[in-house]
């Protein structure tokens, strides 16, 4: 009714004035000039998203923003990850790389790839950094909510519902995500996978990124329900490090969190380089060596040469 | 005339595809870097604002002060930049009206996260590197992609010659690489001039390398509330910008000519 | 230039030059093998690198191999660097409208005859030389190569300094690209003397 | 969906390929062997574009025994490999390239050396400890890295080599039926059970 | 998906595979063609080129020539491109005549609101700057952008003002900026100028030589250019626009070229 | 069988286009050749031509070689500025140079510059503009000073002053405004500096220094960086490496010197060469 009214009332100025990228119109409420200024599009509902005015959306999208099929576009979001977690009976070994790449440029080696949901509650981070970043603090905010309305911490299944149920309202939009909710709750440890294309699995091994493949090679060999803790923790290096080193968009270093009963517990940062030379250094389940395999086999041949006696 | 010598942009920018639709983007090249220190933290850029083949002017600026303790760089695409940096103003304006006074610098650093994540469907082109002075008197440095991911960083260069500044960085800030002497370690902190020194020997390099870095170089530095200007002294062209009167964090801007070529 | 990566660097020092590689052969994202050189010796003071399509790499090797030893042959002594430069230019400008997928460096001292001077030269695809008094680069890494080396080097470096100002800047440019690295070799090239290393670099 | 997977242990050299023939979306024949025995002491594995990949093993099959007819001795393992690289490179200059990834296997009788290349359909060549082709190589990779070992015995070869198949049954979405393994060492090349 | 979450980045639309079932077979999508007819100006139709304009002693100074050309066709020959906003303001446009038209009337409907608010204030260029930018972007963000490269020129309470802006909504301000192939060919020139003396060592007699020749330059080298132009002033006197002037320009070394190339008579 | 033929013709080898053009298909676009932006220019004076060109050489938007040579040598009276493709302009320069010294060994004659301008505009017309050459040909003969340019597809132009490449309008502007018919050798090559420091300053594509070549029917006067106003400061910092910093794993050294030990069979015994004259007498 404004619109229709400000529209016979004004002359031109004022109308284009009114409707020029708006300071004025786009998402900011009267609630933002109170104390919550500026966060005030955290609130409820989500904010609201700016649609570019074109016949579609996602083509333009597409157009203006990188990824591997035209790296050439200008517009670089930070991507490329190795992801895994894994329930056993000590827990849930939640392990990542930290490597993030806009192109064939290595824009980062120090990405949090785990977001500290709450004191028990992880996710973690492929795709879209920023899709990653945003969707999991908000979704923090909502546990945080749940807890304050129900008394009771959110289980882990009902959160990655909640994140899935999000994305998935957008989907076909252009975001992207892949991850994974780890945590401990009433019915013990728990790991969901949620991504972007509204999947949601409940499950006990998950790797997840352009590594994922060669992190599954070494995990899948090595994993056990009844793992001892160290054993877990060693697995979820060796996993990491066997991506980063054949993975060229996985790397850097790795964060090992390891989720119990009384909540995670970040366990370490390891440079990659560093375990392929020399190993985790002292720490339990480690046997010590480098895990590179020159490292490993040095010395080694594979000859077998043998010097006849005369 | 060929086609080629009329159209020199045409040399540069690849083939788009067949494209009906108005492209709302464009590139203005140049280049931003932030360094934090202990308890001081640098954020320059150069002034070049480029379009194709073309200098569009020798001055404009790409870094920009929000607070006395708080200093925003923006690259990319320049309309959307100033926009962005103007809205971030608003917001602050707002806080401080609401609030009586400045917002914090980790607070600044997520505010730009939901205003970059705002328009996550028609995104800002824009490479945004906060750097400034956090509530606990260190250094910090946040640097954020189109989008609105963002990490605190000790140093971070982004714009068009962001590749060739970043592994010089690595070298000479985290010492990548680098096998410290025998019963030594490398610093953790480096101090201001050794920080400024290597911001200007940074951009020198990247005007020889890319043609849409050059003309000056605009340095703003952050030192914490109550550190003494080490430093600083002796370095021409250097201007107070922090509020007169107030004890709190000093800003101060330094420039510094580049080749023009 | 991105399907199987690899950077490739010279430099300039006193009376001495150096040439790196790294040692990965991808096939994009995934590392097939980390062995995989890319500088290869023409004659005992030249070397010769190429980042490019690996397998343009090992036919040019072969190729340039083919067209030294007839060079050596027909003239009866050695090639020199400037010499093999132009040869390398005129066999990638051959192929103007088919090209080779690489781009060469060449490193070299020249022959004692001509006063053991340093040299170095770089090329595009269609071979346009380039004779840098400085350094050259080429490869995946090449914008990285180009910022840092500007900053790293320095003029008239004794053999070993070069050697840590090349692998400084070699080592620190692969690590920001995800098509470089997994090792590197470094070749110093002295009028008495060729010193390979083969560095610890960053495996992933 | 095709795959292979080579390493080398102690004195040998073990290659095992996939047995599945498929048009579109059908399994035409389920034990097709895609190991061609070389010579006495060599072995290549071939995947790729169908009918490419029989002609060129074919093709190499008939000079590589054309060379040894000529001069009464067969190629070592690394020329063998390095005029295979080169006829793929050349023929990928040709209006009609093959299509086809390899992996060459072979034991140095000379050196007592075994020798393992893997070769891909633009004439790259790599000389290295183990090797896959085709979607299994992004899991068996990372596998080999961390278990495989240059000297061991046979016995511990083939553990190796299950482990990689295991592997690729349990994540690759499409089952590859059984692997044909052959395996070339001092005596010779020979197809092995598993 | 597959897993390389580089590919996840944008929206997909993988090739369907025809055995798959899933995603489900969808027709393409008809695209009406008839929605094109609602377009306002998508690309430009009557366009004016250069307009150059620099900061001098007492002012700015901003030239352009007054040629509309149809495509190839010089179709007008005497419409002004330089326009002045209140008292205190020239605006100079290059790019569509017919967006630059409608600014022109929006810009005169700011400047009665202004007036009848009757509140002592009266726009000055970098406020009028301000409103112009904010217009040009917001169309840019709407995807119906205003077709036109503008110089805004002015000059008030003792400060002269110079800047530019696109139709994407870019600006900048300089003391010597040109637009078009103004840009390319003359500003070389006045930045030469500019740089060696600084705008406040310029007075008005070189200003008028500087930007007549730099006219007279793109004259010879821009082939939709006119040899009229008109030259606009802002100083603390107010707002001047002078009349279309015509300048002699010099051909005579033509004549002693024969052919392209080998013909020698 | 596919053997290569070792001793190929001459010309260009178009055996790779069909694989190229394969891999352009999968998404591996041929890469980029390097290119000089440029900024190119010519003008004639009284009784001489003056050539001019910048130096930068491009690589997108890299700076590939920052002080390139771009006026190349035709014959002793005649030179070529080249834009374009930085290979081709190159090439298609060393060729026709060298069909001129033929030419001028057959005739007997000092080749003229249309004859120049015609075996360029002939090379540059049977590639279409594939040879992506843009070219500024100046030179003196018999029939006095001459200057054309060469547009890629083979088009020429005869002008008293000219320019090429992505900062040819900032430099024509200098010449559309300054240039005058019969100038004084000095201040022709003034407005040429002139006109490249236009192009240097204004076009990205050019950049670094100016190099002149002044053609007069006394000889030729190639000033290679008659201006260097792009000279690198002074860096701030000094960048040498404490020896040791870098690790390695391995190191093989191969000497170069071969260093012979001479044994006597009789007389001096245990002498070595290496250790020179300081020989110890064991007799």
């Amino acid at each position: 009714m404004n619109t229709l009214v400000s529209r016979y009332a004004s002359t031109s100025a004022t109308l284009e004035l009114q409707d020029k990228d708006g300071l004025e119109d786009e998402n900011v409420s009267d609630t933002m000039w109170g104390s919550s200024a500026g966060f005030g599009n955290l609130g409820p509902g989500g904010l609201k998203f700016d649609i570019p005015a074109v016949h579609s959306p996602t083509d333009f999208l597409r157009l203006h923003t990188d990824d591997h099929a035209d790296p050439s576009c200008r517009i670089k979001i930070k991507h490329g990850t190795t992801t895994l977690a894994f329930r056993f009976k000590g827990g849930v070994i939640v392990a990542v790389d930290s490597r993030a790449t806009a192109g064939s440029y290595i824009a980062s080696g120090t990405v949090k790839k785990v977001i500290e949901i709450n004191k028990f509650l992880l996710g973690t981070m492929a795709g879209g950094a920023a899709d990653c970043q945003y969707w999991e603090t908000y979704l923090g905010i909502q546990c945080r909510l749940h807890e304050l309305r129900n008394r009771e911490r959110i289980s882990v299944a009902a959160a990655s519902k909640y994140l899935s149920n999000l994305v998935y309202s957008y989907k076909g939009m252009g975001l992207s995500m892949g991850t994974m909710i780890c945590g401990w709750d009433k019915t013990g440890p728990a790991l969901f996978y949620v991504d972007s294309d509204g999947t949601r699995l409940k499950g006990d091994v998950f790797s997840v990124g352009s590594g994922s493949t060669f992190a599954y090679g070494v995990l899948d060999q090595g994993y056990h329900w009844d793992m001892t803790d160290e054993e877990a923790q060693e697995l979820g290096r060796r996993s990491i490090y066997a991506a980063g080193h054949r993975d060229a968009y996985s790397g850097n270093t790795l964060n090992l969190y390891h989720v119990k009963e009384d909540g995670w517990r970040f366990i370490g940062n390891y440079d990659i380089s560093k375990l392929h030379y020399d190993g985790p250094g002292d720490v339990p389940g480690s046997t010590g060596k480098g895990y590179g395999y020159e490292e490993r086999t040095a010395g080694l041949s594979s000859s077998d040469f043998q010097e006849v006696v005369a | 005339m060929s086609d080629l010598m009329a159209h020199p942009y045409h040399q540069y920018h690849p083939q788009q595809p067949q494209q009906r639709q108005f492209n709302p983007y464009t590139e203005n090249g140049g280049t931003i870097l932030a360094i934090a220190g202990a308890d001081f933290s640098v954020i320059a850029g150069d002034t070049r604002q480029s379009e194709g083949y073309s200098i569009q002017t020798r001055y404009a600026p790409k870094v920009f002060k929000l607070t006395d303790k708080a200093v925003l760089a923006v690259n990319g695409f320049a309309a959307d930049g100033n926009m962005f940096v103007k809205k971030v103003k608003q917001r602050l304006e707002w806080y401080r009206h609401a609030h009586s006074k400045d917002m914090p610098l980790r607070a600044i650093a997520r505010m730009i996260q939901t205003m970059l994540y705002a328009q996550r469907f028609f995104p800002y082109y824009v490479y945004n590197i906060l750097g400034g002075i956090e509530e606990d008197g260190t250094g910090a440095v946040y640097s954020f992609d189109p989008v609105g991911s963002y990490e605190r960083e000790a140093c971070r260069a982004a714009g068009a010659a962001s590749a060739l500044v970043q592994p010089f960085l690595d070298n000479q800030i985290y010492f990548k690489n680098q096998t410290p002497a025998l019963g030594s370690a490398h610093p953790t902190h480096l101090p201001l001039r050794h920080v400024v020194e290597l911001v200007i020997d940074s951009f020198t390099g990247a005007t020889e390398r890319h043609i849409e870095v050059g003309d000056s170089l605009e340095m703003y530095i952050v030192l914490a509330r109550g550190r003494s200007l080490q430093g600083l002294e002796g370095l021409k062209d250097v201007r107070e910008l922090s509020t007169p009167g107030s004890n709190g964090e000093r800003l101060f801007v330094l420039r510094k000519p580049l080749k023009r070529d | 230039m991105q399907i199987n990566g690899g950077s490739v660097i010279a430099m300039v020092g006193k009376n001495c030059v150096a040439i790196a590689s790294d040692l990965r052969l991808g096939n994009q994202a995934l590392t097939v093998a980390t062995n995989f050189e890319k500088v290869f010796p023409v004659t005992d003071r030249i070397y010769l690198g190429m980042a490019g399509l690996a397998t343009d790499v090992l036919t040019l090797r072969e190729r340039f191999r083919f067209r030294v030893n007839m060079y050596t042959i027909k003239e009866e002594r050695e090639i020199e660097p400037e010499t093999f430069a132009h040869l390398v230019s005129s066999t990638l400008y051959e192929r103007r409208f088919g090209p080779y997928f690489i781009e060469p460096i060449i490193a070299g001292i020249t022959s004692p005859a001509k006063g053991s001077k340093p040299f170095i030269a770089g090329a595009d695809l269609i071979g346009c030389l380039n004779f840098a008094k400085d350094f050259v680069v080429v490869g995946t890494a090449s914008d990285e190569l180009f910022g840092i080396a500007e900053g790293l080097w320095e003029p008239d470096l004794e053999p070993e300094d070069l050697f840590e100002t090349i692998s400084q800047t070699f080592l620190n440019a692969v690590d920001r690209d995800a098509f470089s690295g997994w090792g590197a070799i470094v070749h110093i090239i002295t009028p008495e003397k060729v010193i390979t290393r083969k560095l610890q670099a960053r495996m992933d | 969906m095709e795959c292979q997977v080579a390493l080398t242990g102690k004195g040998y050299v073990l290659v095992a390929a996939d047995t599945v023939a498929a048009r579109s979306i059908v399994k035409m024949k389920h034990d097709e062997d895609k190991i061609k025995v070389l010579g006495s002491h060599l072995l290549m594995s071939y995947s790729g574009e169908p009918g490419d990949t029989v002609q060129f093993a074919e093709y190499i099959e008939r000079n590589l025994r054309l060379h040894q007819i000529r001069y009464l001795q067969p190629l070592r393992p690394s020329p063998a490999a390095a005029w295979i690289r080169r006829q793929l490179a050349d023929s990928l200059r040709s209006r009609s390239p093959y299509s086809v990834n390899l992996l060459v296997g072979g034991y140095d009788i000379a050196t007592s050396e075994p020798h393992l290349y893997w070769v891909d359909y633009l004439g790259t060549l790599a000389h290295v400890p183990y090797a896959a082709q085709g979607y299994g190589s992004y899991f068996v990779l990372s596998l080999l890295d961390r278990y495989h070992n240059p000297e061991a015995t046979l016995e511990e070869g083939i553990e190796t080599l299950k482990r990689c198949i295991a592997e690729m049954e349990k994540r690759l979405i499409v089952g590859l039926g059984k692997f044909k393994v052959k395996i070339v060492d001092k005596d010779g090349a020979r197809e092995i059970e598993l | 998906m597959d897993h390389f979450p580089t590919n996840w980045g944008r929206p997909r639309n993988d090739a369907v595979d025809a055995y798959n079932t899933y995603p489900l077979h969808s027709r393409p999508v008809h695209h009406d063609s008839f929605a094109d007819g609602v377009q306002r100006t998508q690309q430009p139709i009557v366009t004016g080129t250069s307009v150059l304009a620099i900061r001098y002693k007492d002012g700015v100074m901003m030239a352009a020539d007054t040629l509309a050309s149809y495509g190839s066709l010089a179709r007008f020959k005497d419409v002004t491109r330089l326009h002045a906003v209140g008292d205190y303001t020239i605006l100079g446009a290059g790019g569509d005549m017919s967006d630059f038209q409608y600014l022109k009337s929006v810009l005169n409907d700011l400047i009665i609101d202004e007036f009848t608010q009757a509140d002592g204030h009266a726009l000055g260029p970098s406020e009028i700057f301000e409103v112009l930018s904010g217009i040009m972007y917001g169309r840019r963000s709407k995807f119906n952008p205003l077709w036109n490269s503008l110089l805004v020129g002015g000059f008030k309470d003792g400060k002269s003002f110079l800047a530019y802006v696109d139709l994407l909504g870019t600006t900048y301000k300089d003391n010597a900026i040109a637009t078009g192939y103004g840009a390319y060919i003359a500003l070389p020139l006045l930045r030469e100028i500019m740089d060696a003396k600084g705008p406040e060592n310029i007075s008005e007699e070189e200003a008028r030589s500087m930007l007549t020749e730099s006219m007279k330059v793109l004259f010879y080298r821009d082939a939709r250019s006119l040899n009229k132009f008109q030259i606009g002033k802002i100083t603390a006197t107010g707002v001047e626009i002078s009349d279309a002037i015509s300048v002699p320009t010099e051909w005579a070394f033509a004549e002693k070229i024969r052919g392209y190339g080998a013909q020698t008579q | 069988m596919a053997t290569p033929n070792v001793y190929r013709g001459t010309g260009f080898d178009f055996s790779n286009h069909n694989r190229n053009e394969f891999l352009s298909n999968k998404g591996f676009p041929v890469p980029k050749a390097q290119s000089t932006g440029t900024t190119i220019v010519g003008c004639l004076f009284k009784g001489g031509v003056v050539l001019g060109a910048d130096t930068r050489a491009t690589a997108g938007p890299i700076v590939a070689d920052k002080n390139c040579e771009k006026i190349h040598y035709l014959t002793e009276s005649i030179r070529c500025c080249g834009a374009g493709t930085a290979a081709d302009t190159e090439f298609t320069t060393a060729l026709i140079s060298s069909n001129l010294e033929l030419h001028a060994l057959s005739t007997g004659r000092k080749p003229h510059v249309v004859t120049a301008m015609t075996m360029l505009k002939q090379m540059l017309f049977r590639y279409q503009g594939h040879v992506g050459a843009a070219l500024v040909l100046g030179g003196i003969d018999a029939t006095g000073p001459h200057l054309f340019t060469i547009h890629p597809h083979g088009s020429t132009d005869k002008l008293p002053y000219v320019t090429m490449g992505s900062g040819s309008l900032a430099a024509m502007g200098v010449f559309e405004s300054g240039w005058k018919a019969d100038m004084e050798r000095q201040d022709a090559v003034d407005i040429v500096c002139k006109a490249i420091e236009a192009g240097i300053f204004n076009d990205l594509g050019s950049g670094s220094n100016v190099d002149v070549c002044v053609i007069t029917p006394e000889g030729t006067d190639m000033m290679r960086n008659y201006r260097k106003p792009n000279e690198r400061v002074q860096k701030e910092r000094n960048y040498k490496f404490r020896p040791g910093t870098t690790a390695w794993k391995k190191e093989t050294i191969r000497k170069l010197v071969v260093e012979e030990t001479v044994t006597y069979i009789s007389g001096n015994a245990g002498t070595t060469a290496a250790e020179g004259g300081d020989a110890m007498d064991t007799s």
